[in-house]
């Protein structure tokens, strides 16, 4: 049904030029172009081939593109071939047929399991220098260096049913759930519907199984079905979430235009039907690794769905009816099959009748070694009962039984079951709402598949009739476990070079635990992550142990099911996008007028405007020195503000604030702070009341979403009770504030009203814009911050703009106010108030409500807090040298234990000099002391005196009117 | 913010517009709520739901809360029909809508987006507030093929960009 | 007793041996009716502390009983970054001592935990930044601790995969380097103290789960467990993550949240980061395993959970973070993620010492911080336990800082489970 | 991600939710210091079933309470907290 009839693709391994044909994996167009070397293995550095023909694939890893899309270890088995595909074998060198790292197969007698463990002893810098070393031969393939120049996205889906898996399973259950009126989506990671319908020679209902297939997907897509093709569900996630990672390009090929690389989808199912089906067993024999040795399915695959033969003469050696299917394939195929080889003493069956009449059918029959003929294989020895038989062969075609795939049903926290008939977990009881069905759960029967799966879809019970020339297989059995492990490496896990040996090393040095067998060895933690190894590790396990296997414990499936790539998990969030940007109202204001941005948080704001030809600093220091001579403006839109109205306002207000507010008068205002629960001070602000029963609370920039949260959660949950309304301002508001000598003249222009007193507050209007005007000063001198709606700003800014500009002033940034309020020692949240400060700790004790009631005035109580002896507290730092490190150290000398550090430093701005405030233990009884500012990772030190922690006005003059 | 930027692909167009008028009414005694639907000509609706006209509509935003969106607010009767049972507060000035209209709007509001806005339920006169592309956003259906999206305004240029880019792919 | 030393000369002996002389790296023994001290929880902190009890103090009745496997909680989950470059200087001290213990493990019990001190900067985005971390290194350096203010040039040259455009989301304005920091082998650091302990007579105890206490009127004297009751003088609780259900056997309630952390590590690559990547502003950690991986985390859940399962949205947000700073990792691909449950204390800092009852002692409470402590924790917990009086580096770490208000606020949001 | 039932807008995706903490951990204003101290700084961290306060932060904004197994994640009992409810 699969003639090699596609339309020819060119592509590129290890810089040769072959042609493959649409719609073949690379490994399949690499069979088809005789290519049996394609990898190197991780330790040994052992030639390998193509083993599966799918995700399973454990040895057949490439790179895959180039520059920016360059992706190592892909599987060869799971990359579809597109024109000009280039791939490259990895972890040799300097070629892949001449590999000088395959001597560490000759040592490997000195480097068994965990060899790691037992030498490289010596300094640390000594392991460094081995590690270096170690480093560079382990790795497979080479890193990216490029950034990724494509997309990638995310995307939300509901359904009632996600069906995982579109074999003739899922698409039972599929098109059944879907005929039921079910909201239905199926994901299936090949490029092609039918699963193992793809490889086998059946009909159903007399249509062909891959007609069928495609018909099912009609069906389903009819009914409003959504169907995501290269689409593998990962991850199965609490509640019914599944993570569904699509590909929208094959790895290293450029995605179609204005599209994604992949999708991630987030997928929220009422039921998840796992259709996820079952992977086969390799056996363990010496050599079981050599290019040419094959699972007996991807064997029949490569014959059936793609049309090549993946060797010429073949030797089959199964432990059950399965890989008889594969000695009919390859012989329809046009491949002489030289001898199947049965590890079963008495088969029987339709299907072991029907290939003694056709081939050389040994039973009893165990592989014990497959010996090379140049890269690969060349013939097989086997224990024929007894008699050692060597079969000629290019092609090892091996079934040991097959492993349904539980990891989504297991992720989800289902229960596992042992099946002792085939030897195999299969899904259990679910906790979450999911169900497995067909090869997943333990199925093998078609006809029998097709009906559950229906039924489980949701659909009445019909039958559906399967024609299958071979006739129905019996149960998959497995293999059983080898005896006499013949010389030579048998692997269990390929692709981390786990051997039978070192499972007994491992056994035998006491880590038993299977979570310890799998660490001392590497055991299933290679990308394939153990898919066609785990249960060959647990069988010799549980024999050394005296068990049977379910006794001998499991290892956690983890997501994701098959390796995900980064890219799909950031999906947007990336470049400039990594994370949101707030923007000001005002910014077009500011960037006309050259401003530096500062990030605060998510927001960008201005850190001053300078000149042409001026440093920041200059800047900044003229902006301030312009504040403290004439006017200047500054966008404190960020602020976090609080409308809180009602009866009941003053009252929460007291709650939230470790300040009095109850006896604020109308059109008055003061400052406030607020204590965590343990009594640390949390955040600082204003509080104004603007009308009798309405107040205005504004608190700092960063804490804002904490506020918010604070005062919902006082309200809702502490006082239901209240009457009380509070609404976040913080979006609605933007804010200017202008402050100078010359700010009430000022605004008493532009609002043809005298301006309100320091501390009071009161509403006109700007440039046709209603504005409030809250009178308060954060740089010392006489200071107004003008609210008005952030989408009503701009003619505010612009009458302010000018009017300050005619008065000798202009903007100030971040620097400028930070130097202004430091001269005026104003505590700042994150700097001074850093969580770790109480009221008392910044000279604030005077202003907590003595009565409580307040939160965190229990947390005050408490005896580190109370007594203020070998505190922290704030202090002034005056320079007596050059400029203060900020961060430094507070010392008496280099290297003698800090008794505190600057929290802020900035030069003064009414004078010449240098201060700072710092948190010094004891500090505000040790003004005078002269101590050592030390930043000894930037070289610097200045002697400091400390002070008071305000360096300018401190009467309060010029800010009153 | 640049006022009705447009961008428009086959799937869905979206618009871009400071969000005008806005009010939140938060009621803290039910007593206020025969006499505003009285005065407004409509019941304030419940959660998930949105009343009213184009000229003056009723989003219920939170337990206690509706917005009042639109121009054709009566401020002072409305406050006098408030009485003492709860507040009315302008939060417009920090808003901005953004309109997605075609029949790829759903899809788009999925990409970033966490709530399921493919639910045949999520018809014109439904509201929800979500979270889209990390920024939390109000969901208004208008039609069976538009939607608006009320968004902080600081955050729209970010939210923008993450719908342009999910119309584009979508 | 388990088998010899370790060596290279070993090595080839197995070699010759076909691997038949290793003996097994701990016994598996049956409880025995009593002990000195029992220490609960086999994670590398328990191990430690039985190791440095035998070795140390010459208390050797010691059993360390394991619900599961050793080395299967924390340990094992971690991203296995070693480092002191805290602020608080409490931190500082405790975690150098630890530091300096990493320093001698391997030789020290004759087991290759692969310390590697191949350095641990954390990026600064901003001028602010930069001044924290400044503070940091100052604050370091004043207590003796190695710290390098790197600006970007050199940054850059440490890390040329990191994205060094000015105009990006976190754009690279310098780092504060230790690089006496690194990476260790987890499992390996569990392993090595149970077979170091194991020589020295340490009962290890798998598979025996505590279910409930002994008790002579308010003393603690010994435990029942899945395996039968045991007597012990000291009964010493190391098991992070799991503090509230252990200690909440005995009816004691703790200043701690049980939350899960998640991490995740890329198929292997070739050599393309060579130090330990943190950031200031970021929650994200990256480095490359010996074997070649990408292994990395970022923010713990943001509520409580015991179900070593994380949410998916973390997960994008940490990679998200990740590709970020070194944008080439956006084609690796995810080979694995868990979660391990992490005792997430009130202050963010650990707590180490007694209990209110006799004979009952606490250490847990490390947050996602425990791993760079696991010698050091073990050996003022075995200090603790031997002499009855807290080791002055642990002293400042007791269970009553939090109702006296000495809490040692490292990320000054208390008094919640820490999220920095 | 876990599917939260809000009591006013249904289920939603946990993201859109925040924790706050447990019921037993809730300090009022009028606790005694002690008290208060005692219920800030411990909890009983239950490895099985407890009770917590949740807000629907980047939904409704409201507040709720519900049980909730801490292995399993299956949530229970939820009820909104807050002011009366209104129509």
């Amino acid at each position: 049904m699969n003639a090699r009839d596609g339309s020819p693709v060119r592509f590129r391994f290890d810089g040769r030029e072959y042609t493959g044909q649409a719609g073949d994996t690379l490994a399949a167009a690499l069979i088809a172009n005789g290519v049996a070397l394609v990898a190197r293995s991780f330790k040994y550095h052992r030639p390998r081939g193509i083993m599966a023909a799918g995700v399973e694939e454990p040895s057949a890893l490439v790179t895959v593109g180039e520059g920016g899309r360059r992706e190592p270890n892909t599987r060869a088995t799971d990359v579809f071939l597109y024109e000009g595909l280039v791939a490259e074998s990895q972890n040799r060198w300097p070629s892949l047929a001449f590999d000088l790292g395959a001597i560490n197969g000759l040592l490997s007698p000195l480097i068994p399991a965990g060899f790691y463990y037992k030498t490289f002893f010596g300094p640390p810098k000594r392991w460094l220098r081995y590690e270096h070393f170690i480093r560079k031969a382990a790795g497979m393939g080479a890193p990216p260096t490029a950034a990724d120049p494509d997309a990638y996205a995310h995307r939300a889906a509901f359904c009632d049913v996600l069906v995982v898996g579109a074999g003739p399973a899922g698409l039972a259950a599929a098109v059944s759930a879907a005929e039921a009126g079910r909201r239905v989506m199926l994901v299936e990671q090949d490029c092609r519907i039918g699963g193992a319908l793809l490889r086998e020679d059946v009909a159903i209902d007399g249509i062909a199984g891959h007609d069928w297939s495609a018909r099912a997907a009609a069906r389903i897509r009819a009914l409003g079905g959504r169907i995501l093709m290269r689409a593998t569900a990962t991850g199965y996630w609490d509640h019914n979430l599944v993570t569904v990672i699509e590909r929208r390009a094959e790895p290293g090929a450029v995605p179609p235009v204005d599209q994604p690389a992949q999708v991630l989808w987030k997928v929220r199912a009422g039921e998840v039907i796992l259709a996820t089906g079952a992977i086969e067993r390799p056996l363990a024999f010496s050599g079981n690794d050599r290019p040419g040795v094959m699972l007996a399915q991807a064997a029949r695959t490569y014959a059936r769905r793609y049309g090549v033969k993946p060797g010429r003469r073949a030797v089959i050696a199964t432990a059950h009816d399965d890989g008889y299917r594969t000695a009919f394939a390859l012989a329809d195929a046009g491949v002489e099959v030289a001898a199947v080889l049965d590890s079963r003493d008495n088969p029987q069956g339709t299907l072991v009748a029907a290939a003694r009449g056709r081939f050389a059918v040994h039973t009893g029959a165990v592989p014990l070694a497959a010996k090379r003929s140049g890269d690969r294989v060349g013939a097989l020895v086997a224990d024929l009962g007894g008699r050692q038989q060597t079969f000629a062969a290019d092609l090892v075609a091996v079934s040991g039984g097959v492993t349904p795939v539980v990891h989504l049903h297991k992720q989800a926290g289902g229960e596992l079951v042992w099946d002792a008939g085939m030897e195999a977990f299969l899904p259990g009881a679910s906790r979450q709402a999911n169900r497995s069905i067909g090869a997943a759960a333990g199925g093998h029967s078609l006809a029998a598949i097709l009906a559950e799966s229906w039924a489980a879809g949701g659909g009445p019970a019909r039958n559906f009739a399967v024609t299958d020339p071979l006739g129905d297989a019996a149960a998959p059995q497995a293999a059983p476990p080898p005896g006499a492990v013949a010389p030579g490496k048998s692997f269990v896990d390929f692709q981390n070079d786990v051997t039978l040996a070192d499972v007994d090393l491992a056994w035998r040095e006491g880590y038993r635990s299977v979570e310890h067998l799998k660490r001392y060895t590497t055991l299933g933690m290679a990308t394939d992550q153990g898919k066609t190894s785990n249960m060959a590790a647990l069988s010799r396990l549980a024999q050394a142990q005296g068990v049977e296997i379910p006794a001998a414990g499991l290892t956690t499936f983890r997501p994701p099911y098959t390796p995900a790539t980064l890219g799909a998990f950031a999906g947007g969030a990336v470049g400039d996008h990594a994370a949101p940007i707030r923007r000001l109202p005002l910014y077009d204001k500011h960037e006309a007028l050259g401003a530096v941005w500062q990030p605060v948080g998510y927001w960008r704001r201005p850190r001053g405007y300078p000149r042409p030809g001026e440093a920041l600093g200059e800047a900044s220091l003229r902006e301030a020195r312009m504040v403290r001579s004439a006017v200047g403006l500054v966008d404190v839109s960020t602020l976090a503000t609080f409308a809180v109205s009602g009866p009941d306002a003053a009252l929460l207000l007291e709650l939230v604030c470790a300040t009095g507010v109850a006896k604020l008068a109308e059109g008055r205002g003061r400052y406030t702070f607020m204590l965590r629960e343990d009594g640390f001070v949390m955040d600082d602000g204003t509080v104004w009341r603007t009308a009798p029963a309405r107040y205005l609370l504004t608190s700092s920039t960063g804490g804002s979403d904490r506020m918010a949260q604070r005062l919902s959660y006082v309200r809702n949950v502490l006082r239901p009770d209240l009457r009380v309304s509070v609404a976040n301002l913080q979006e609605h508001f933007a804010a200017i504030a202008v402050a100078g000598p010359r700010a009430a003249d000022l605004l008493a222009e532009l609002t043809g009203a005298p301006p309100p007193r320091h501390m009071s507050c009161d509403s006109g209007a700007i440039g046709g814009t209603a504005v409030t005007i809250l009178a308060a000063s954060y740089s010392g001198e006489r200071a107004f911050e003008v609210y008005a709606p952030a989408d009503a700003i701009g003619p505010v800014w612009d009458a302010l703009f000018a009017g300050a500009s005619a008065r000798d002033g202009g903007a100030y940034g971040l620097d400028a106010m930070d130097a202004l309020r430091v001269e005026k020692g104003h505590v700042v949240v994150g700097a001074e108030v850093d969580g770790r400060s109480t009221p008392a700790d910044l000279a604030l004790a005077g202003m907590v409500r003595k009565a409580g009631g307040f939160t965190g005035w229990q947390g005050l109580t408490r005896p580190a807090l109370a007594d203020p002896s070998g505190r922290r507290q704030l202090v002034g730092l005056e320079s007596l040298d050059g400029p203060i490190p900020e961060g430094g150290m507070l010392v008496p000398a280099p290297g003698q234990e800090p008794q505190g550090h600057v929290t802020t430093a900035a030069p003064r701005v009414a004078q010449a000099g240098w201060i700072g405030l710092a948190l010094v233990v004891d500090g505000a009884s040790r003004h005078g002391d002269e101590l050592l500012a030390w930043s000894p990772t930037r070289r610097q030190q200045t002697r400091v005196r400390l002070s008071a922690s305000h360096f300018y006005d401190a009467e309060g003059a010029r800010y009153r009117d | 913010m640049p006022k009705g930027r447009a961008t428009v692909t086959d799937a869905v167009t979206i618009t871009l517009a400071p969000a005008g008028p806005v009010h939140a009414l938060e009621l803290w005694d039910g007593a206020a709520l025969a006499p505003l639907s009285a005065l407004l000509g409509f019941a304030l609706p419940p959660a998930g739901r949105t009343a009213g006209t184009a000229a003056l509509r009723a989003i219920r935003a939170e337990p206690a809360v509706w917005l009042l969106d639109g121009p054709a607010l009566d401020l002072a009767a409305i406050t006098a029909a408030l009485g003492d049972n709860g507040a009315l507060t302008p939060v417009g000035g920090g808003l901005v809508r953004i309109g997605l209209a075609g029949p790829g709007w759903r899809a788009a509001l999925m990409a970033d987006g966490l709530f399921d806005a493919e639910d045949p339920a999520f018809g014109p006169g439904s509201t929800a507030a979500t979270l889209i592309a990390h920024v939390g956003v109000r969901l208004i259906v208008t039609a069976a093929d538009a939607c608006e999206v009320l968004v902080a305004a600081s955050y729209a240029p970010h939210l923008h960009h993450a719908l342009e880019r999910s119309a584009k792919m979508a | 007793m388990s088998g010899g030393r370790y060596s290279a000369l070993a090595l080839l002996r197995g070699a010759l041996g076909g691997q038949q002389h290793w003996g097994r790296a701990w016994r598996s023994p049956e409880p025995a009716p009593s002990y000195d001290v029992v220490i609960i929880g086999g994670g590398g902190h328990g191990l430690a502390t039985a190791y440095y009890l035998a070795k140390v103090h010459g208390i050797r009745r010691v059993a360390v009983v394991e619900r599961s496997w050793i080395g299967g909680g924390n340990t094992g989950r971690n991203t296995t970054i070693v480092r002191s470059n805290y602020r608080q200087p409490q931190l500082q001290r405790m975690l150098d001592h630890s530091l300096k213990l990493w320093e001698s493990l391997s030789d020290e019990l004759n087991y290759n935990v692969m310390f590697s001190p191949r350095g641990a900067l954390f990026l600064g985005h901003s001028d602010a930044d930069m001044t924290r971390l400044a503070e940091r290194g100052d604050a370091l350096v004043a207590q003796g601790i190695d710290a390098e203010l790197m600006d970007r040039a050199a940054v850059a040259k440490l890390i040329p995969l990191l994205d060094m455009s000015p105009d990006v989301h976190w754009p690279v304005q310098g780092g504060l380097m230790q690089w006496r920091g690194g990476t260790a082998r987890h499992d390996a650091v569990a392993w090595g103290f149970a077979r170091a302990a194991d020589r020295l007579g340490v009962d290890i105890i798998e598979n025996c789960e505590v279910t409930g206490y002994v008790r002579d009127g308010e003393r603690v004297t010994g435990v029942t467990t899945t395996r039968g009751t045991i007597a012990a003088s000291k009964v010493a609780i190391c098991v992070a993550g799991n503090s509230g259900h252990v200690a909440g056997l005995a009816g004691l309630r703790l200043p701690i949240e049980s939350h899960t952390l998640q991490a995740y590590v890329t198929e292997a690559v070739k050599p393309m980061i060579d130090t330990v990547i943190m950031s200031q502003s970021l929650h994200c950690y990256i480095s490359q395993s010996d074997k070649g991986g990408i292994v990395a985390g970022g923010d713990p859940d943001f509520f409580p959970s015991y179900a070593q399962r994380g949410q998916p949205l973390r997960l994008e947000d940490a990679i998200a973070q990740a590709l970020a700073l070194v944008p080439a990792l956006s084609r690796l691909r995810m080979v694995r993620c868990w979660a391990g449950v992490t005792d997430m204390s009130f202050d963010g800092s650990p707590i180490i010492g007694d209990t209110p009852m006799d004979g009952l002692y606490l250490n847990g409470g490390w947050c996602y911080g425990g791993f760079k402590a696991t010698p050091g924790s073990g050996w003022l917990y075995a200090h603790h336990l031997a002499t009855g009086k807290p080791h002055d580096l642990a002293a400042p770490f007791d269970l009553a800082r939090f109702a006296e208000g000495r809490t040692i606020d490292e990320a000054g949001v208390g008094p919640m489970p820490q999220h920095r | 991600m876990l599917l939260i039932a809000c009591p006013h807008c249904g289920p939603r995706a946990q993201e859109e939710f925040s924790y706050e903490r447990t019921t037993d951990s809730v300090v009022t204003t009028e606790a005694a210091p002690d008290a208060a101290m005692t219920a800030l700084f411990t909890r009983e961290n239950p490895r099985g079933v407890a009770e917590e306060i949740w807000r629907h932060t980047y939904g409704c904004r409201g507040w709720m309470v519900f049980r909730r197994d801490r292995i399993s994640h299956a949530i229970s009992d939820i009820r909104p907290l807050g002011p009366e409810p209104l129509a």
